[in-house]
């Protein structure tokens, strides 16, 4: 278990190097020299600037020497300061990211609790519920969440007025931009729940538990969805690690300044090392999500803890 | 990532034929574009600013006053060869690869694993913004980035197919029959894992079409004056201000329409496909 | 009579029948064997005792358990002869446990949750169970997880669940032959040794005739879901009526007998071969018109009954 | 269904919006995006200059109907044509209480005439500013320049505390750091991505100026979110540089929308890289662009087909003048004159190779790529649209590569100065503005003559000379001109409507309504 | 001639073959049983090249199998030498080919005309009419048939059978078991049969070996071995067996009385 454990974070190590090596190396895969692409579409280029640029990325010293002074640097909360803004890029991210984490958070919690209910909705009631969220879930995984943003601001922001549009802050502000975040996740998770349980339900150790006279009720919660529990929370937080990079999309038809946006922002102007920063942030976080859910298979099914 | 989730087979077959006309048609008008499409996609009649639905304008018309049904008429060009490219590149690259790692094992499979994982560490769509952020904006990159985004899924369905496939003794038999490794692969394994991944390549395009949209919603991937859906839809946001909504709703339904086809077509192949294994 | 099955017919679309016109009864302290080739039926009849049903499927005869027709009686009903009257064993033990719960909350849930015991009083007779089946450590196995015991100690933990209602009907399923022969020897004596000592009735269904005629009292031979013979086992063996039956101890090969083995030509029917005479006609050497027209209707035989118009014709109704 | 566009013929032009007389807790006022910094100098766009215009103050002013007078200075003095004396003025304290002196002046001036500095344009004809005494500071110029005045009032003319900028180094203009300004708002909080407050500075020097808004939060948003912000009432006022948002929002009961003089103007800056190149094919695309469709579908009709390069917000003399010689003007006909532009590119060699057109994407500059790719098509040549991120456009004028890449930039261009000949200097051989590389000794002579003449007739005699060479040989193809814009939500008034935004403090008058 | 010398092959945590050596004439049926995760299987994928082992040599008339071969030459001739019959005939046919186009891929592999495709087909009791189907339009022994076949096609000199006919219906296996003893007699080539079913090793092979743990306790001829026992493992085996007035309680009483051998 304890090595396990180890061997897992080892691991995600060894991806976060390799994937903070690709997104360093991003900027030598440019054609040209580097510094002009790092100095982004800036105007009036002086030496000045141009050294000050080799100076923060270190670029007159060997490539891997330059890797892991940046790497470093970034460790240590030094990301740079932004082309665009001229602010420290650690502080950009530190006013956006508490934006974006509730925007995720609140996701999260509607697309598990609605897409588990409406999963196990249509695993139990089967027929005509179960083909209208089947239905309905392969139509929301369909539209594309810029398309749903669109049509919620202007249906329930601009025509109805319920909810504010743009700006941010509150929860009020983040419940349109967390619905259609949670759409398509919502749909992923309620087709895996019914999957899974509609698979559990077909299982052998099921029909003994009817057999041997339990209640269907209790059949659905101990045995089906405990059952299906295990698929159903590694969806959840695969699906959950997906959101992070699914903010950029949601943050720019809303508007909301979060880390999406800067992202966004960051790469039309050339601002490489927000782009870089916003990068890793999110591959990190990525990688850290899944990650638990992989340790946190063993709590769920006793057959993940012994073996390889 | 993608989910592939099967449905019951007795659902009726309706949504399926639906959808298969409806994909029908839009290959159809995007193949006929040039004789159907009323005007060119380009076309700006001022006179016709925002038109609304009428029958000049069948969907109306953009800010331009271009024709709407034209430009979704054309615009299902890009919208279509795009997604079609991108998963040509990934099936390619990601069959071979997920063949590999399931046929070699050891520390091919290792390696194969550990690239693959590292492009997945990318969140959605975050590796193609990374080679858009480096080789800039258009949709040529954004393909090409899309279909190497899209490989290491596609390697991990294959391996994962692959492994089981592998696995049957069916496979046993050609190497007992003194058949090389190559050649089993080659002419015996993908084969028979082609309606698996063909399936899985079916909802895949649902899903490429919508990421490159995406793309274009954002400004990385389709650049104006093209009549790509997801452009469309960006450039008609601002006919919404003005209380227009055809230019949004008109690209946004055709976008939305088209995948939910391809996710009809593509939960039904997996359907079939779920029923068909013993 | 403990279980009597009268008429019993099941459809579920198909070309014919998955059970047809099913009659089949067993008494107290008796052990029935059901035989038959894979897809006659054989789980069907039992799932059907306890109202299990394939899915879109309609019923009809009666299926009494101490006299109650279990296809018609009520919800509460149902809930409670499958919890205290009829208990069933299945094949793969692996697949009959919840593989992410523990042995004790398979054995306990039922007796807390059907038997209305108290959690202490279900564990205290867990344990008991346990160890009844000849399970060593039972404090131990009741905290493991299926995955760490052997196939054989799952199908004790599953015939010691079995036993936790004290059922009057025990129905084992193809019990043992997921077991390696030495340990489905074992599993079978402990099962005698149980059923001998409660008076169990009990429904024995495999598809090796040998197992059958070591191990019941009486036997039913199933094809294409009608019951063709029905004998005591030693009367089955010695003198089998049916051509089929005669046919399937022609063709399994014996250990202390190496007489050539003589094969029944053609397959076992499918679910969507249907038949308008007796389902055997096709493979039956001896078929004659009559066979392919007329479905045969049981006729007495020695201890039993058998369908066959070769037997009608040739020795009436005795 | 649309929301009917207003007609711009009928739209009346007023300085500013009726005076306030309520005070004001806070009022919140939209941006279209979030400022980079509000150091001017590292970036001037539209949100940082909105903003810095109520914080930050120059040497000279610029009042609401579009004239000059001396602020921070107290005078200026033309001692002769290359000598300007400033006299600052005393008892001006910047916001942390230390007095504005005639160094800061000294030293302000030098950083906005350093290398790569948003204004160092305006200093080229700068030989030097020195420090005469305690309170003057004496620019001498290389040649006579009569629009260094203008500029004064403009962002070359901010004074900064000098102590405070040193000390701040590259953090001044970030979040999280106080402004180095003396204006009748202070810097409040900066929350990255969320808002920017300015607060009322209780100790302004200027006793006269009686601010009666307390603060003033900015956000940023989008035309659509901007609309409903405005009308919802959770925004009290915008600056709109979008006609779109405008257009919803004239019809709406919740807000006032109220229309400015304006300089500016949308044009086509062409490039000498192509077919352009022959001033031929720049008359015949001018002939055939469809200005008026352009006024309707690229800005809901709040625009006006247009002839000349500057708006007529710049008529600040002589406008009758002005008026008739811009209706005699020909060559940019409201509707197209297909036929005509045929015959000149028929006479300039039809030639084949393709105009490629620079875009963004917005509504405006997609309305005008797409109207210029049709007018081409109709008179036989050939044209495509490069896009380009919003961000990335202003690079045209820096960057000579990037215009390398395209033939037509359409763009809208605007002088802060409220005289035309502050326009005209863009075509001199040699100018940075001039790609299309048009050289005319007489002109250039011209445009000398002018910044150096002080009649106002006899200026705007040269001035309708200039714009009619201009025009003739399409050194910029002008389109439409669009009114300045200000919403502003139900309880408030005051702020100019005109163009001065940008460097007046506008915020000053801004309370409620009486 | 098949011999197999001191085979060994373990597993982590397994070993799944000890020490076994055993000799299969030409023309010759041996039958290998033991319970399950004996290691009849792996002894069987050891002697087709699908599982190396550990140590331990293998040859066919008189010639050594290496663990791999190069080339397709070595390949083809090795592949001749011991063919295989698996286990579950569902999934031991390529679902791609048809019955006829299943036998040609290996004819065509091996050089040899593919006419002699219906040959076989008839050998093994298949007719035109399966000829054009497709493994999931054959019943189960109609699979197995064709799974002979295969094996038939490359003219073998040994067949090795893992519990061939231990899927099948009694009615079908009796059929496949007849068919094998026919083959057997018609084409001379020597049967490796896998099963844990003794009666039928005792009705199909002249010799038999049985496996514990992975080594061999007892070998001879069939009638020898399972009439005069002289393992206790195999007499365990055979008192598991049910017969008329069998008591599976005696079995119980044979095992504890057997030496452990771990
Ligand atoms: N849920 C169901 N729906 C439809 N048909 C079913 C269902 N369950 C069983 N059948 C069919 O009913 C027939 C009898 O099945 P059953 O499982 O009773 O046979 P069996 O004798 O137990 O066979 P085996 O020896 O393989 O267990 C088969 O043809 C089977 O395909
Ligand atoms: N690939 C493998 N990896 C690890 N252990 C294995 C592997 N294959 C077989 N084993 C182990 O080797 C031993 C022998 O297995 P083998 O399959 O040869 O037995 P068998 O006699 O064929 O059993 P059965 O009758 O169940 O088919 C078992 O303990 C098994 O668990
Ligand atoms: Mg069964
Ligand atoms: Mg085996």
């Amino acid at each position: 278990m304890v090595t396990r454990a180890a061997r897992k974070v080892a691991g995600l190590v060894a991806t976060l190097l390799a994937t903070s090596f690709v997104i360093f190396g991003a900027a030598y895969a440019a054609p040209g020299d580097p510094v002009t692409f790092l100095a982004g579409g800036k105007e009036n280029l002086t030496p000045e600037y141009l050294a000050a640029i080799r100076a923060q990325y270190h670029l007159d010293d060997p490539f891997l020497v330059q890797y892991l002074r940046w790497l470093g640097d970034a460790v240590t909360g030094d990301l740079g300061r932004s082309l665009k803004y001229s602010d420290q890029v650690a502080d950009l991210l530190a006013a956006r990211v508490p934006t974006t984490l509730g925007l995720v958070a609140y996701a999260a919690v509607l697309f598990v609790v609605f897409g588990v209910a409406l999963g196990a909705l249509a695993a139990v009631r089967g027929g005509r519920t179960d083909a209208a969220v089947v239905a309905g879930t392969t139509f929301a995984t369909s539209v594309p969440p810029f398309v749903v943003a669109t049509g919620l601001i202007s249906l329930f922001g601009v025509q109805l007025g319920w909810f504010p549009v743009g700006g941010g802050g509150s929860l009020w502000h983040l419940t349109l931009p967390a619905i259609t975040l949670a759409l398509g996740a919502l749909a992923i998770i309620s087709r895996v729940t019914r999957q899974a349980m509609v698979e559990q339900r077909e299982l052998d150790h099921v029909t003994v538990a009817r057999a041997s006279g339990l209640s269907e009720r209790l059949i659905v919660v101990r045995h089906v969805l405990r059952g299906a529990l295990g698929p159903i929370v590694t969806m959840c937080g695969l699906v959950t690690a997906g959101l992070l990079a699914g903010t950029v999309t949601v943050e720019s038809a809303f508007q909301l300044s979060g880390v999406g946006t800067l992202l966004v922002g960051a790469i039309n102007t050339h601002d490489f090392p927000v782009t870089q920063a916003v990068l890793l942030l999110m591959v990190t976080a990525y990688i850290a999500v899944t990650t638990l859910v992989e340790l946190a298979q063993p709590l769920i099914d006793p057959r993940a803890r012994s073996g390889a | 990532m993608t989910v592939v989730a099967t449905l019951p087979s007795a659902r009726r077959p309706l949504g399926f034929q639906l959808a298969a006309a409806l994909l029908v048609l839009v290959v159809a008008g995007a193949v006929l574009a040039p004789v159907v499409a009323p005007y060119a996609p380009d076309a700006v009649d001022f006179a016709a600013t925002l038109s609304p639905l009428s029958p000049e304008h069948l969907l109306g018309a953009d800010q331009s006053g271009r024709d709407l049904l034209s430009r979704i008429l054309y615009g299902a060009r890009t919208s279509l060869i795009g997604p079609l490219a991108l998963l040509a590149i990934a099936s390619v690259l990601g069959v071979a690869l997920g063949t590999l790692a399931a046929w070699w094992r050891g520390w091919v499979d290792a390696f194969v694993s550990r690239v693959t994982d590292v492009m997945y560490a990318f969140p959605g769509l975050l590796f193609v913004v990374l080679v858009v952020a480096v080789f800039g904006n258009g949709i040529t990159t954004a393909v090409v980035a899309l279909g190497l985004a899209y490989t290491p899924t596609i390697a991990k369905y294959t391996r994962a197919i692959a492994i089981t496939e592998c696995a049957k003794p069916y496979i046993d038999a050609y190497r007992v029959q003194g058949m090389s490794g190559l050649r089993i692969c080659v002419r015996h394994l993908v084969p028979n894992m082609a309606r698996s991944i063909v399936g899985y390549l079916v909802v895949l395009f649902g899903e490429g079409l919508m990421s490159l949209a995406t793309l274009s919603f954002l400004g990385f991937g389709a650049q104006p004056p093209s009549s790509d859906w997801g452009l469309m839809v960006k450039e008609g946001q601002a006919a919404m201000v003005q209380g227009a909504f055809l230019p949004v709703l008109v690209p946004g339904a055709a976008i939305a329409l088209v995948v939910v086809s391809f996710n009809v077509i593509g939960v039904r192949l997996a359907d079939r496909l779920a029923a068909r294994r013993p | 009579m403990l279980l009597d099955v009268k008429g019993l017919t099941i459809e579920a679309g198909g070309g014919r029948p998955i059970l047809r016109d099913v009659a089949l009864s067993v008494a107290r302290g008796e052990v029935v064997g059901l035989v038959g080739e894979s897809g006659s039926g054989k789980s069907t009849i039992a799932r059907a005792v306890l109202r299990l049903l394939p899915q879109n499927a309609a019923a009809r005869g009666e299926v009494l358990v101490e006299g109650a027709d279990v296809l018609t009686m009520d919800a509460a009903a149902l809930r409670s002869l499958r919890a205290s009257q009829v208990a069933m064993i299945y094949q793969d033990p692996r697949s009959s446990l919840n593989p992410v719960r523990r042995i004790g909350d398979f054995l306990t849930e039922r007796m807390v949750h059907t038997l209305g015991r108290t959690r202490k009083e279900a564990r205290v007779r867990a344990l008991e169970l346990l160890a009844a089946v000849g399970m060593r450590e039972p404090e131990l196995r009741m905290r493991q997880y299926p995955h760490e015991l052997s196939g054989g100690m799952l199908q004790r933990v599953v015939i010691a669940a079995a036993l936790a209602a004290e059922p009057a009907l025990l129905l084992a399923d193809e019990a043992t032959s997921a077991l390696d022969v030495t340990t489905q020897a074992d599993t079978l004596a402990l099962l005698r040794a149980i059923q001998a000592e409660r008076e169990l009735g009990m429904l024995f269904i495999t598809h090796d005739l040998h197992l059958a005629a070591a191990y019941c009292d009486r036997i039913y031979v199933l094809y294409a879901g009608t019951v063709v013979e029905s004998r005591p086992a030693e009367a089955l063996f010695a003198d089998p009526r049916h051509p089929y039956t005669a046919g399937l101890l022609a063709c399994t090969p014996e250990l202390g007998d190496p007489r050539p083995i003589r094969p029944i030509p053609g397959r076992p029917p499918s679910l969507d071969d249907a038949f308008d005479g007796c389902p055997f006609a096709p493979r039956c050497a001896m078929a004659g018109t009559a066979c392919e027209e007329r479905r045969p209707v049981p006729v007495a035989v020695a201890g039993g009954v058998a369908a066959c118009h070769l037997i009608e014709e040739g020795a009436p109704a005795c | 269904a649309t929301t009917k566009a207003p007609d711009v013929a009928k739209l009346t032009l007023v300085d500013s919006t009726p005076k306030a007389t309520g005070a004001l807790e806070k009022a919140t006022w939209l941006l279209g995006e979030e400022p980079g910094t509000l150091d001017l100098d590292g970036d001037g766009g539209t949100p940082n200059r909105t903003i810095t215009s109520n914080v930050c103050e120059r040497l000279m002013q610029t009042q609401p109907d579009m004239t000059i007078k001396p602020w921070l200075a107290e005078k200026a003095d033309q001692v002769d044509p290359t000598t300007l004396v400033f006299t600052i003025r005393k008892g001006v304290t910047f916001h942390d209480g230390s007095p504005l002196t005639a160094d800061d002046v000294v030293w302000s001036l030098q950083r906005h005439a350093g290398d790569g500095m948003n204004e160092s344009d305006e200093f080229e004809d700068v030989a030097a500013v020195t420090k005469e005494g305690d309170d003057q500071v004496k620019v001498t110029f290389k040649k006579a320049n009569a629009l260094f005045i203008q500029a004064m009032a403009g962002d070359a003319g901010i004074v900064l505390n000098k102590k405070v900028v040193e000390r701040l180094g590259k953090d001044y203009g970030t979040p999280g750091h106080p402004d180095a300004c003396s204006g009748p708002y202070e810097l409040g909080e900066w929350r990255s991505g969320t808002e920017i407050t300015i607060d009322r500075h209780e100790g302004y020097w200027n006793k006269d100026v009686k601010p009666l808004t307390k603060a003033v939060t900015f956000r940023w948003a989008d035309d659509s979110a901007m609309v409903n912000s405005l009308t919802t009432g959770a925004a009290d006022g915008a600056y709109l540089a979008e006609t779109g948002p405008a257009v919803a929002l004239a019809g709406n009961p919740a807000v006032s929308v109220a229309y400015g003089p304006t300089t500016r103007v949308f044009v086509l800056l062409p490039t000498d890289r192509g077919v352009l190149k022959d001033p031929r094919i720049r008359r015949a695309l001018s002939l055939a662009v469809d200005r008026a469709g352009i006024a309707k579908s690229g800005f809901a009709g709040l625009a006006r087909p247009w002839k000349v390069p500057v708006g007529a917000g710049a008529w600040s003399y002589e406008r009758q003048t002005f008026q008739s010689a811009y209706d005699r003007l020909e060559g940019a006909p409201d509707a197209p004159d297909v036929e005509a532009a045929k015959k000149l590119v028929q006479e300039a060699g039809s030639p084949r190779t393709p105009i490629v057109i620079a875009s963004d994407g917005d509504q405006a500059r997609s309305v005008i790529a797409n109207a210029v790719v049709d007018a081409a098509t109709k008179i036989g040549l050939k044209a495509e649209i490069k896009t380009i991120p919003s961000s990335e456009y202003g690079t045209f004028y820096t960057d000579k590569a990037k215009r390398a890449q395209v033939d037509l930039v359409p763009d809208d261009w605007y002088i802060t100065k409220s005289d035309p000949v502050g326009f005209y200097d863009n075509a001199l051989s040699g100018s940075s503005n001039n790609w299309v590389g048009f050289s005319s000794p007489e002109y250039d002579a011209l445009v000398a003559k002018a910044l150096e003449t002080t009649d106002a007739a006899a200026r705007a005699g040269h001035v309708i000379e200039l714009q009619r060479r201009f025009t003739a040989d399409m050194v910029w193809i002008s389109l439409v001109e669009v009114p300045s814009t200000v919403v502003l939500g139900g309880k408030v008034t005051g702020p100019p409507a005109s163009m001065t935004y940008f460097g007046y403090p506008w915020a000053a008058d801004l309370g409620a309504k009486g | 001639m098949l011999t197999v010398e001191r085979l060994r092959k373990t597993y982590p945590g397994a070993v799944a073959a000890d020490d076994v050596s055993f000799t299969l004439p030409s023309g010759g049926s041996l039958g290998l049983v033991g319970e399950s995760g004996s290691g009849k299987t792996t002894v069987a994928r050891m002697l087709v090249g699908l599982v190396a082992p550990d140590s331990g040599t293998i040859t066919v008339d008189g010639r050594a199998r290496g663990p791999r071969e190069r080339g397709r030459a070595a390949r083809l001739r090795r592949a001749r030498e011991i063919q295989m019959v698996f286990q579950d005939p569902y999934v031991s046919l390529d679902p791609r080919l048809t019955a006829a186009e299943c036998l040609q891929a290996v004819l065509r592999l091996h050089g040899r005309d593919r006419s002699h495709a219906a040959a076989l087909l008839d050998r093994v009791g298949l007719g035109s009419r399966e000829a054009t189907a497709r493994p999931h339009q054959l019943s189960g022994g109609q699979r197995q048939r064709l799974a002979i076949a295969r094996a038939l096609a490359v003219e073998p000199s040994v067949v090795v059978l893992d519990e061939a006919v231990a899927a099948l219906d009694v009615s079908i296996q009796a059929q496949i078991l007849d068919l094998l003893a026919e083959v057997r007699r018609e084409s001379g080539v020597a049967l490796l049969f896998v099963s844990h079913d003794l009666a039928v090793v005792r009705h199909l092979c002249e010799d038999t070996l049985v496996l514990h743990r992975g080594k061999v306790v007892e070998s001879g001829p069939v009638a020898r071995v399972l009439e005069e026992p002289e393992h206790p493992y195999t007499r365990l085996l055979l008192a598991s067996v049910p017969k008329p007035g069998w008591d599976p309680a005696q079995v119980a009483v044979i095992r504890n009385g057997m030496p452990s051998t771990s």
